[in-house]
């Protein structure tokens, strides 16, 4: 086993790496940026080095100064977490070339996923099912009115290099095919370098099922059963669930093992997420392959029993997998909330800052992951997730109402987040009988909605009156207390000055 | 004190006055009276007992505007205290033509303008988007009306707060 | 289902249940000293009402206060927690009597088991085995000179009406029979108003081992597997962990089969505990059954599956249990760090204050049940029990790897804590291997233990300098902008100034 | 500055100064020099790196006594600085003839005296019992000697360091 293993990332997944190398004796090397130096992947680490200033093509993406500390610490492997370099294959094949352990699929695999163009070939090649679209890049406007005709509309452009929505139009009309292919290419070529788009059909009703994946070195592989993580915003996921309540057992056992077909496909090793879109009549399509662990990785954990990053870890240091397929079984129920600072009631606009209080949930069935603590600073330049709220249920009911009494206990003060928007989700009738897809949010969601409930209007009033009582009478003490304000003014004087503050 | 609230177009006046026991208060919403005993319990917390009701506020405040959340649950409304009514009635009076400022609601980059001067705007369309946290952020109009002045341009980092565009009524 | 449902304590456990009434839709009333306005339990609760001054004679314990709440409040059902009236069969009674349903099991079950001789004479007619020793309170010196003779020294001298160490005394040597009889009795005496005691053989190495039981109102009796127990300082539990390493699944199932059986004798219903001693030689004996959930239930929670305070409730509301013994299995290990406000370098003597800084642990497998929070001033009445650390593994080395990296993790800055004691077990060889007895803490622990380690030494007077530094800067600070230090001043003053204080 | 510490029956020098970057200090403890990255995250808490390695450090300070937790991991030493230094070896020279004073380490009540003025204890030996937080807590003679004076009774209700008995030493 390692002896020591350098943490590629920051925030709460560096976190849970740091937590899974200690729990196996492994000594954690982080790095940070300049705005990081008290985070807490920084302190609960044994070394830290700095690596550069606050904007991440400066620090957390500079591979070089990553190496370089790799090096200097002795580190045997690297953990690239989620994000930053985690699917980035130059990063994978240069911790190869300079004999660190990259704990994830090899270089090569990441590459060939990281094409949506490529691994949508190789899907097709081992007979995995994918959207209905084009093979290759379009070539031009032509080709795209062709495949778009054949296939039929509301399609989508993609990015063949794409990931996170970026360089994604959906085009429902011929006519506005053109603009749409320009706006696409044009952001892909900004975001990924490379102009290159493809066409895939639109699904009615989508939902997104993925299946976490592990493979072993040595040939095995299994799955660890679905993720229905269908309530997204703007193609990014807020919460996630297992198991799916679209799935049955036999849906599930195919599902798991077309999974694992594309894993073999992919000569895949490691930890990795299969993601399909699943279509209202149940059909099922490969949409891409993450090769790396996800956010929402502590739901399957949970489940399943499994923890997946120590998981990842031994698979890097070469051990065998020490469970087979018909070992594995999910018991219960969990949901898994992503807390983000950003405001549920203002278009979800991210929302910086100093965190003045916390107080998180907890008891049985509760856990959470997170990078942040009383007093800390978030800082503008990175992702907004601050947490992952995890709450497990003996079934679907029992983990949703634990999951709204978690919500309902945390309290975050200095900072918007978007708990109360998850709250409005837990009590939402839809989403409580499981009936959602990829369009939930922008289809029952507004602003109005979370501000619609009128249950405590006079105690919202009598609250806001209190804080403004309080925030007058520190006003009037500070004027007091003002230079020429002491207290050997007459109480005449004082008492003019408070009536000209209002406060009597 | 006496405050005056604005809650969903509803103006409501409501007197506070601390009891003689520290941390109770009489308040008083119209007819309706309340013997509240709240104390703070952090910046902006409150946890508020009202006939052995028991409720967990957090409070964020903007200038007048305050988000109040009771129980998790959601409500925003404007606070003005007497004194400060009627300045703030009229000075809205005053407002020219109702020109409308758009500005960045927090640090970043812009990524996007989508729309140029003098043209029109429907409200709720999108005019700017401002990259932040990672996340690009669609900044939209407040009104329907005519783009009168960009003041930034793409690529341009913006501070909180910063004037990015005006918009006016039409 | 109950609506609302009164709980009659404060602290970790108060919260614990009001968690279990909002996952079940159910109000919870809290009821709280004068000394408890902030604590967590009534700002979770929907409803609080004050029941009298600090103390808990005036509070707490105020059976007429509290039920006058449960009426005002209409709560229709009363959970006690454990300690306070948990065990008091005329609290239940009365709430009997009023028409309140109590969570637990009848009055008279209550004050049967709560004779520690009648609940011996009760196991004896069931043929469960007990510690031998005398079967009725002792007449007088002569008698316990005669039973100890024949039982064989070294014995105990314990209080019929027992609990919690009191009127209790080890006698090894007959000389000191007289002596500590006398001691035992006035202890009795003053602690319970009866002055009862009598004799069971002290056993050698003992394990306290003990059962969950769960019997429902229609006769159906689960057990819940076992809880060690055995890590104890002065008789009070310190960590507990499930499963014990000293059974094997053949004794597991026995011990299980004599706890139901117990439980039967007793007439139980409710959630219940069977406590047993395990001698040496693998010999186990009934020592107790508590009548109330335990303070380390949420070990077998996490390893059963099974929510304990929801099953209270459910049984109390007239269900019957959703599942049969042979549904029921463990899977993985669980372990429980009760975190006190004590200081272990200092005879664990206990800590009250303001709590200055609060980062609790989180991830994979970790449970909080906390009563505390960052600003909470722990107050000197009650007992110095904050939070219940549990961790969870795949098997035990895993559990203990994960507490430990927990404990190292968990800051509260303020107050004394337990917490390096703990770490100190997690790392304690005995412990490791499992081999310890109920006489662990005495015969392995002591203060030097604790200092011991020279691992970070310069680091710790490297940090004290650091402290000593800023504190010297921030007394400097105040004696600058103290009247007459104003910035004024001219240099050479405030240079002369600085000198004064040893600052240069 | 200059500090003394006392850790184990040894004395150690120790220098602390400042360095131009903030949060960086220059550290010298006998021959050894360290470059410490030293920030406080909060009342006696600092995260500290030296040569890349991190410590999370916990500190409880009574009077010069100093108590450091480095990642859990427990110490004891006495801290005084240069200037006070003499003055407290002084101090102890001037103790008259080692008598202990045993004092209430916390509120509670006296539940049990268990020795009487002009008798003999060892050291460890308990000599009182302290009821707080529902705990009974036996309070132990620091010292062998003669107990001179009990100032409590049993029963009665006791402030933190309130004195409760003297012991000489013999």
């Amino acid at each position: 086993m390692f002896k020591k293993i350098l943490i590629a990332n920051r925030g709460e997944i560096a976190v849970r790496v740091i937590r899974a190398c200690h729990e196996l004796d492994i000594e954690a090397v982080a790095v940070y940026s300049e705005a990081d130096r008290k985070a807490l992947h920084v302190r609960y680490a044994d070394e830290a080095y700095c690596i550069g200033p606050a904007p991440s093509p400066q620090s957390y993406l500079r591979t070089d100064k990553i190496l370089e500390v790799a090096k200097k610490s002795k580190a045997e492997a690297v953990h690239p977490g989620y994000g930053f370099l985690a699917e980035n294959p130059r990063f994978a094949r240069e911790c190869e070339d300079a004999g660190f352990v990259f704990i994830g699929p090899s270089s090569k695999t990441i590459e060939q996923m990281g094409s949506k163009v490529r691994a949508r070939q190789t899907m097709i090649a081992a007979k995995v099912p994918v959207v209905p679209g084009t093979e290759d890049p379009l070539r031009d406007l032509e080709h795209a009115k062709e495949i778009a005709e054949e296939i039929g509309y509301p399609i989508f452009l993609k990015a063949a290099m794409g990931g996170g929505g970026k360089g994604m139009r959906i085009v429902r009309d011929p006519n506005q095919l053109a603009a749409a292919l320009r706006g696409a290419q044009s952001e892909a070529k900004s975001a990924f370098g490379d102009d290159s788009v493809y066409i895939e059909r639109a699904l009615e009703k989508p939902r997104h099922i993925e299946f976490q994946i592990l493979a072993d070195n040595h040939g095995e592989i299994v799955h660890l059963f679905e993720r229905e993580c269908s309530i997204q915003r703007r193609h990014q996921k807020v919460i996630e669930e297992t198991p799916s309540t679209f799935l049955d057992p036999m849906m599930r056992q195919k599902m798991g093992e077309i999974a694992k077909q594309a894993a073999k496909a992919a000569g895949y090793r490691n930890a990795g997420t299969i993601e399909f879109l699943v279509d209202q009549h149940r059909n099922f399509y490969f949409l891409e392959m993450n090769t790396r662990i996800q956010v929402e990785h502590p739901i399957t954990e949970r489940v399943v029993g499994v923890d997946l990053v120590k998981a990842q870890i031994e698979i890097a240091a070469g051990r065998s997998l020490p469970f087979k397929q018909q070992n594995l079984v999910q018991t219960g129920h969990a949901i898994e909330c992503r807390i983000c600072a950003e405001d549920p009631a203002n278009q979800f606009l991210p929302s910086a800052g100093l965190i003045k209080g916390l107080r998180t949930p907890g008891g049985f069935g509760v856990r959470e992951d997170t990078g942040i603590f009383e007093g800390w600073e978030i800082p503008v330049f990175y992702d907004p997730l601050l947490s992952k709220l995890v709450a497990w249920g003996e079934d679907r009911t029992d983990a949703i109402r634990r999951m709204t009494r978690c919500l309902e206990e945390y309290q975050l003060l200095g900072v918007k987040t978007n708990i109360p928007f998850h709250l409005w989700v837990m009590r939402n009738d839809y989403f409580l009988q499981g009936d959602y897809d990829t369009h939930f949010i922008d289809t029952h969601f507004s602003k109005e909605n979370l501000i619609q409930s009128s249950h405590h209007k006079e105690v919202a009033w009598i609250g806001a009156a209190l804080e403004a009582w309080h925030r007058d009478q520190k006003r009037l003490r500070m004027m007091l207390s003002a230079p020429g304000g002491g207290s050997a003014d007459s109480p005449w004087k004082l008492q003019g000055r408070r009536e000209a503050l209002g406060l009597d | 004190m006496a405050y005056e609230i604005e809650s969903d177009g509803k103006k409501i006046e409501i007197e506070i006055e601390p009891a003689e026991t520290e941390g109770i208060f009489n308040v008083r919403i119209g007819d309706q009276k309340f013997h509240v005993d709240g104390i703070p319990t952090g910046e902006g917390s409150y946890s508020i007992l009202i006939d052995g009701q028991s409720y967990e506020i957090d409070i964020d405040v903007r200038e007048d505007r305050y988000r109040v959340v009771v129980n998790g649950e959601f409500y925003e409304l404007d606070l003005r205290d007497e004194r400060r009514r009627r300045p703030t009635v009229t000075a809205v009076l005053e407002t020219p033509s109702g020109a409308q400022l758009v500005s960045a609601p927090m640090a970043g980059k812009v990524l996007d303008i989508l729309v140029v001067a003098g043209q029109s705007v429907e409200k709720d369309q999108g005019v700017m988007v401002i990259e932040a946290m990672k996340m690009e952020n669609e900044l939209r109009s407040p009104i329907q009306g005519v783009v009168k002045e960009v003041y930034v341009k793409r690529g341009e980092a913006v501070e909180p707060k910063a004037k990015l565009l005006l918009v006016e009524g039409s």
